[in-house]
């Protein structure tokens, strides 16, 4: 199989004495559809924070595009080819929903330096190489000046960020109300502006924090379409976080359930809803009780 | 990349194409004529001080000065038949304030003449804005030698820093045979420090040794940290050219912290907050000062006992001072063919005997008065006893 | 030897006031996570009304005991009013805004007080310092070898007090009902409201109390310091917030601390080097407190929710 | 103006501003005290513009400008008055007059700006409130810092910098400011920076090296500041350590909140009608009031100024905290008409 593209090994986080989540394995490739889920408090969210840079590891390793991350910083990681969303919707409320977009499409020019010879330079030297930073601090200097000039380079940059932008927002459907401001889109439509914010930096693995929640069953259907496609139309790996079991079941080719930070099962969605393991910890929680409706019958 | 040769060049270009400027540069065409007021049947005379800020009293205490010549001088038919009018600013103390005022005293009030400023910041400030515009500019207390420097129209009524801390490094030498003195001053104010260095110069050369220099900020309130360090030099006297202000505070701190030794300082202790800020703890220390209101002269004693019915209080030298500067200026008026910026800097800058209240004023070629310093002695009666006069 | 004690007391002693506004600072900071810039102003007033009733009271009177107990009375009342106010009018309407909000909403107030009392029209008092009655007639209460080392009365008093407070504060905080209100309000608002505690009335006393706190810190720094002046409280109030960062914010053991920490470390800048390094040094410490150990001295670390 | 060439694009506003200024500068020329005012004015729109790029479009609170004004206006000034006596040969001495104040403007800023990095640098890790009292901190810190030095005066300060600021440059000035401000908000980079207002953690999330693009607009800001100060430094006949206290600093803030966090135009406004507002008050007094009345009044003006700030800011946060124009921008109102709004243009 191809090289992973996001690999957990080993991963332990403590906050004081509370072990938010230990033991934690994962391997994203190519094409892969996994799941993420447990109670509410099982450490789901931490698990992305690590991932992402968030939070750092107190053991263990993350390797994004076969580098090790840990102690990255999270845009660093994003660079790498992580994208993520949240569980609480974290758009820019005030931007448009072109420019929530246009935010996340970095610029692929560089100015003084070649992106190629910024990632040699880091490579050749450690992990923090100062001649790489110092690469890259001055293309940006230089970007900033060709943005107050308004040189002719800038002009047609701009122009590409936003037709990019626009076929993303295309994608998800949310071309007509490009100009909208994100706080006043719908909830649905704020879910899916923050997949194409996810989607425009680039990403190889997508992460995705409870991406169906708040929506109705024809959302959530229209959503299960629309992240494996997402999946083959740019070639991503995807992990979900989700409640809905329907959903999760639905798409997954892989589920890893935690709780109290544990793993205590993985495997395909026959065998984790088996699971005696699975099944006490959600019926031992009140979980079930409030959201056991879901597990077999669909959302209410 | 391409830039950059581009960039030395000029940079180059500058470094080598420089030249020293020709003389000075052709002078800017002068405002507006200055000196009618729009009126036509009164001449306005422009002030500026801080009535706001720590400082207030010294602002307050010249704008009565001046109010006071003013109504004398209308009282008397005023000058070539027009009578006098006041426009005054406060700048709360800020050098960009008061330029601010000046600017709208030269250009849209069109005053006679400006009158102004006791901090020399101030005074320097406003200079700049009433030299090139050709409007006469007296201050009745700035002592700081650069205001007069900017330009001829400049003038001052006072005695400068450095006879200042002249009069006292004499005062401690030869009257009160003081050897080890410790310095205590204001950073925040230029006075302050004018005042120390001629003080520590003249000091040191007549055999004296200085054996601590601390400072403080105007507004502080605690300065037990400074005298502290003093006590441990143990001088046999301290020299705090500072304000009332903070001049009244020190010397109870001195008192509590068991420095007996005198206080000596300059025109800035001047004020009746001095008494209430100090309490017992200020008798005894010595300043020097403008004048004495205790001057038997009669045109002293006559100023003194109007300026009390006017304002319930014995004048201090602020007020002294700049009804003496609306004075010289008034007197200029009268004696001048015209009230152009011209023709009155002219009359001004011919002043001779004048008879001021502090002091016969006679303006040098350098446009200061030339005139003796007087040190008072704090007595116990909220008054100042008169001790010496020293000459220049 | 006997200038570095002298200067250990005189920084003790200024070290005293940052600490009793520092308290009060920090309180109004762990209920609402506040910086209440105005606090220092607060202090401000409360010395001008106490120098007003000590005025109006007249020589022996204003340093009778009964005298000493109206002044300090009636200043601090007249604060927790101010202080109940300032929160009622200019706080309370913007709890739920982002907080930079309301600490604009504190720097206005800060200013339209301490400028405010800078005016000379009307009851107020315009900006020249005034003296303070000698209400605590100051004595030596130990004098050491030739006069090298004077310790006055009011310095220990005013120690005294301060620590005293804290002592009471700490005990209101973890030891009564109203302070497990006040820790509870100040863990999550929502939630106490959620929980049947009066939020609105236990942040409005909070206030009263470290407006009243301020007042009676006032007092101390003008007994000690002998004067009132309108921009008294701007300087003493960022000092305090600095002594108060020291110990860790909202940390009531940690503010006095702090407070003292800062006075000693001003006095001996003043005494060993030079007073116009002194606000430098006082904020460089606040600084590295603030990039080495953001909790302060005394607090808790916390780690943002994403 | 939308059918504009490209390479154009970029320089055409500043020929057209350079041009009508020069015009207008033959008109106002002669009139010295509308000139001054005008450049009292240009200066606190250069800092309210500037302090709006760090408050406003990225969300980080600032108290300590004035901290950045002072380094720009000794530096520049200090500069000034070096070159006092030197002209560049070959060309009319008004010319080299503006080239040296040109040079001084530039090396005032950039003396700012390497003090915005010094600062930013540790200063932005903190947030919100915290960061608001440790710019606040710093601010003082320079102050005190530029005051103890023997080359820049100390109490006294600079005096006799030449006075070659002229309306024309100033609000050349002024102009380059508004429009670099508005560049950077309609770039990527401007749009990275509105990102981290709204939520810094989705920024980083979403590549956007926060750190780094908050110490560049600090830096970029106090760049502006400097050139202010400097500039102030041109027609100002003297600056000292007490023209740069955190007061000013606070006049500056009162400004940028008044007009509205984030709205360049909303800056410009409110920094025109507070620094006029004295004025226009003191005028109104003198002409109404009578002679006595009037007179007293007109000079509590000044001291009623700070108390009136303070209110004004309580008053805006509880009734309209997002400032007069929110976020929004005067040009917005009129996108045809300033040829490229920046909704129009999408």
């Amino acid at each position: 199989m191809s090289t992973s593209l996001l690999q957990a090994q080993g991963v332990a986080i403590h906050f004081g004495g509370l072990k938010a989540l230990s033991g934690f394995e994962l391997d994203i490739h190519q094409g892969d559809l996994k799941g993420l889920i447990g109670p509410n408090g099982a450490g789901k969210t931490t698990a992305f924070n690590v991932l992402t840079g968030v939070y750092l590891p107190t053991a263990g390793t993350v390797r994004v595009a076969g580098e090790v991350v840990n102690g990255l910083k999270p845009h660093q990681i994003n660079r790498l080819g992580l994208a993520r969303t949240f569980q609480n919707i974290r758009l820019f409320k005030t931007l448009t929903a072109l420019d929530n977009v246009r935010v996340a499409c970095l610029a692929d020019t560089y100015p003084f330096f070649s992106r190629a010879r910024i990632e040699a330079a880091r490579r050749r030297s450690s992990k923090r190489s100062g001649a790489a930073a110092a690469m890259a601090a001055l293309n940006n200097y230089v970007d900033w000046w060709r943005a107050m000039l308004l040189t002719p380079g800038f002009q047609r940059e701009e122009r590409a960020l936003t037709v990019k932008a626009d076929a993303l927002l295309d994608v998800m459907g949310l071309l007509p109300r490009r100009s909208e401001e994100a706080r006043n889109l719908p909830y649905g439509e704020q879910r899916r502006l923050e997949i194409a914010r996810a989607l425009a930096t680039g990403p190889r693995v997508l992460l995705l924090d409870e991406p169906a929640a708040g929506m109705n069953t024809r959302e959530k259907a229209d959503l299960m379409v629309l992240i494996r496609e997402l999946r083959t139309r740019f070639n991503l790996g995807i992990l979900v976080i989700e409640h809905d079991m329907k959903l999760v079941m639905g798409i997954c080719e892989e589920i890893t359930v935690l709780d109290y930070g544990e793993t205590i099962a993985r495997g395909n969605p026959e065998r984790v809803r088996t699971d005696p393991k699975v099944i006490e910890a959600y019926l031992g929680d009140s979980y079930l009780a409030a959201q056991g409706m879901s597990v077999p019958g669909g959302s209410p | 990349m391409r830039t950059l040769p581009a960039v030395t060049a000029a940079l180059v270009l500058l470094a080598t194409g420089c030249e020293k400027k020709s003389a000075t540069p052709a002078a800017p065409a002068p405002a507006a004529p200055a000196s009618v007021a729009p009126g036509g049947d009164s001449i306005l005379v422009g002030e500026i001080f801080s009535l706001t800020g720590g400082q207030a009293t010294f602002g307050i205490s010249s704008r009565n000065g001046i109010e006071m010549a003013v109504k004398e001088a209308n009282a008397a038919g005023g000058v070539k038949g027009k009578k006098l009018e006041t426009r005054v600013y406060d700048d709360q103390g800020k050098p960009e304030e008061a330029a601010n005022a000046a600017t709208r005293l030269v250009n849209q009030d069109h005053v006679a003449v400006i009158l102004g400023e006791v901090a020399s910041t101030n005074s320097i400030a406003m200079a700049n804005v009433a030299q090139p515009a050709r409007v006469p500019m007296i201050t009745p207390t700035s002592t700081n030698p650069k205001v007069t420097e900017i330009g001829d129209y400049i003038f001052r009524v006072c005695f400068i820093d450095p006879f200042q801390g002249f009069v006292m490094a004499r005062f401690a030498r030869d009257n009160l045979k003081l050897n080890k003195v410790a310095v205590l001053r204001d950073l925040k104010s230029d006075y302050s420090t004018g005042l120390t260095d001629v003080f520590t110069r003249k000091f040191t050369e007549m055999g004296g040794k200085i054996v601590a220099v601390e400072t403080y900020n105007l507004g502080d309130s605690d300065f037990r940290g400074q005298l502290t360090a003093i006590k441990r030099a143990n001088p046999d006297g301290i020299y705090v050219p500072g304000y009332y202000s903070e001049v009244g505070v020190i010397a109870r701190q001195a008192r509590e912290l068991g420095l007996t030794v005198p206080l000596m300082g300059g025109d800035g202790w001047d004020s009746d907050k001095l008494f209430e800020l100090g309490g017992s703890a200020v008798e005894g220390h010595y300043f020097s000062n403008h004048y004495s209101s205790d001057d038997p002269a009669p045109r002293v004693q006559k100023f003194v006992a109007a300026y009390k019915a006017a304002y319930g209080r014995v004048p201090d030298a602020l007020a002294t001072l700049a009804y003496d500067a609306a004075g010289v200026a008034i007197d200029a008026m009268r004696r001048a063919p015209d009230l152009s910026g011209k023709s009155l800097r002219d009359a001004i800058a011919q002043t001779k005997d004048y008879p001021g209240v502090a002091g016969v004023i006679t303006l040098d070629d350098r446009r200061n008065a030339v005139k003796p310093a007087v040190v008072l002695k704090v007595g116990k009666d909220k008054n100042y006893e008169y001790v010496t006069t020293i000459n220049p | 030897m006997g200038d570095l004690v002298q200067h250990l007391i005189n920084g003790l002693a200024a070290g005293t006031i940052y600490a009793l506004v520092a308290l009060g600072y920090t309180m109004v900071y762990g209920v609402l996570k506040l910086i209440n810039f105005a606090h220092g102003d607060v202090m401000m007033v409360g010395t001008f009304g106490a120098y007003a009733v000590a005025v109006g009271l007249g020589r022996p009177a204003q340093s009778s005991l009964l005298g000493v107990a109206a002044i300090f009375l009636v200043a601090m009342g007249g604060c927790a009013l101010l202080g109940l106010f300032i929160e009622r009018f200019a706080y309370r309407p913007l709890r739920e805004k982002p907080r930079l909000t309301a600490l604009i909403t504190a720097i206005g107030i800060s200013f339209t007080l301490s400028y405010g009392f800078q005016l000379d029209f009307g009851p107020l008092p315009g900006a020249a310092p005034r003296a303070f009655p000698e209400i605590i007639p100051p004595r030596e209460w130990l004098v050491f070898g030739d006069r090298t080392v004077v310790i006055w009365n009011w310095q220990v008093i005013s120690l005294l007090i301060a620590l005293l407070l804290m002592v009471a504060l700490q005990a209101l905080v973890y030891r009564s009902r109203f302070g497990r209100a006040m820790r509870a309000v100040s863990f999550d608002h929502r939630t106490a409201a959620l929980m049947g505690i009066p939020v609105d009335r236990v942040i409005a006393l909070t206030f009263m109390l470290g407006s009243a706190l301020a007042a009676g810190a006032g007092i101390l720094f003008a007994i000690k310091d002998t004067v009132v002046q309108p921009l008294m409280g701007l300087y003493v109030g960022l000092k305090a917030f600095v002594a108060a960062v020291i110990g860790g914010i909202g940390n009531v053991p940690g503010a006095v601390v702090g407070g003292l920490l800062l006075g000693l470390v001003e006095e001996f800048v003043v005494g060993y080097s030079s007073s116009s390094w002194r606000d430098a040094v006082a904020f460089s410490f606040l600084i590295l407190v603030l990039l080495v150990r953001p909790s302060g001295l005394f607090g808790t670390v916390t780690a943002e929710k994403v | 103006m939308a059918s504009l060439p490209a390479p154009l694009r970029g320089v055409f506003p500043v020929l057209l501003a350079l041009l009508l200024l020069g015009a207008l500068q033959v008109v106002v020329g002669q009139l010295p005290f509308f000139v001054y005012l005008s450049s009292v004015v240009g200066v606190n729109v250069i800092l309210a513009v500037s302090l709006n790029i760090v408050n406003g479009m990225t969300g980080q609170f600032s108290i300590g400008h004035a901290g950045f004004m002072a380094v720009g206006a000794y530096v520049g000034g200090k500069l000034a008055l070096e070159m006092k006596d030197l002209a560049i040969s070959g060309i009319p001495h008004g010319v080299s007059d503006q080239l040296q104040l040109l040079a001084s403007l530039a090396v005032g800023g950039a003396a700012a700006g390497v003090a915005g990095f010094l600062v930013g640098l540790p200063s932005l890790r903190l947030r919100g409130d915290y960061l608001a009292i440790v710019t606040l901190g710093f601010g003082e810190m320079i102050r005190v810092i530029v005051s103890n030095l023997e080359v820049f005066g100390r109490a006294l300060g600079l005096s006799g910098i030449p006075q070659t600021s002229s309306f024309m440059m100033i609000w050349m000035c002024v102009f380059v400011v508004v429009l670099v401000a508005r560049r950077i908000q309609d770039s990527a980079h401007g749009r990275s920076l509105l990102a981290i207002r709204e939520d810094e953690v989705a920024a980083e999330a979403m590549g956007v090296d926060t750190t780094a693009y908050k110490v560049r607009a600090f830096v970029i800001s106090s760049f502006f500041a400097g050139v202010a100060g400097a500039l102030f430094a041109h027609f100002v006949p003297i600056i000292n350590p007490g023209s740069f206290t955190f007061v000013k600093s606070i006049e500056v803030v009162t400004m940028v909140v008044a007009g509205g966090l984030g709205s360049i135009s909303g800056s410009i406004v409110a920094a025109v009608v507070l620094t006029l507002l004295p004025e226009v008050l003191r005028s109104l007094f003198l002409q109404v009031g009578g002679l006595e009345g009037g007179a007293a009044l007109a000079q509590k003006v000044d001291q009623i100024r700070m108390p009136v700030y303070g209110i004004l800011l309580v008053i805006l946060m509880l009734s309209r905290p997002q400032g007069v124009f929110g976020s929004r921008e005067l040009w917005d109102a009129f996108p045809r008409w300033w040829g490229r709004g920046r909704r129009a243009e999408e």
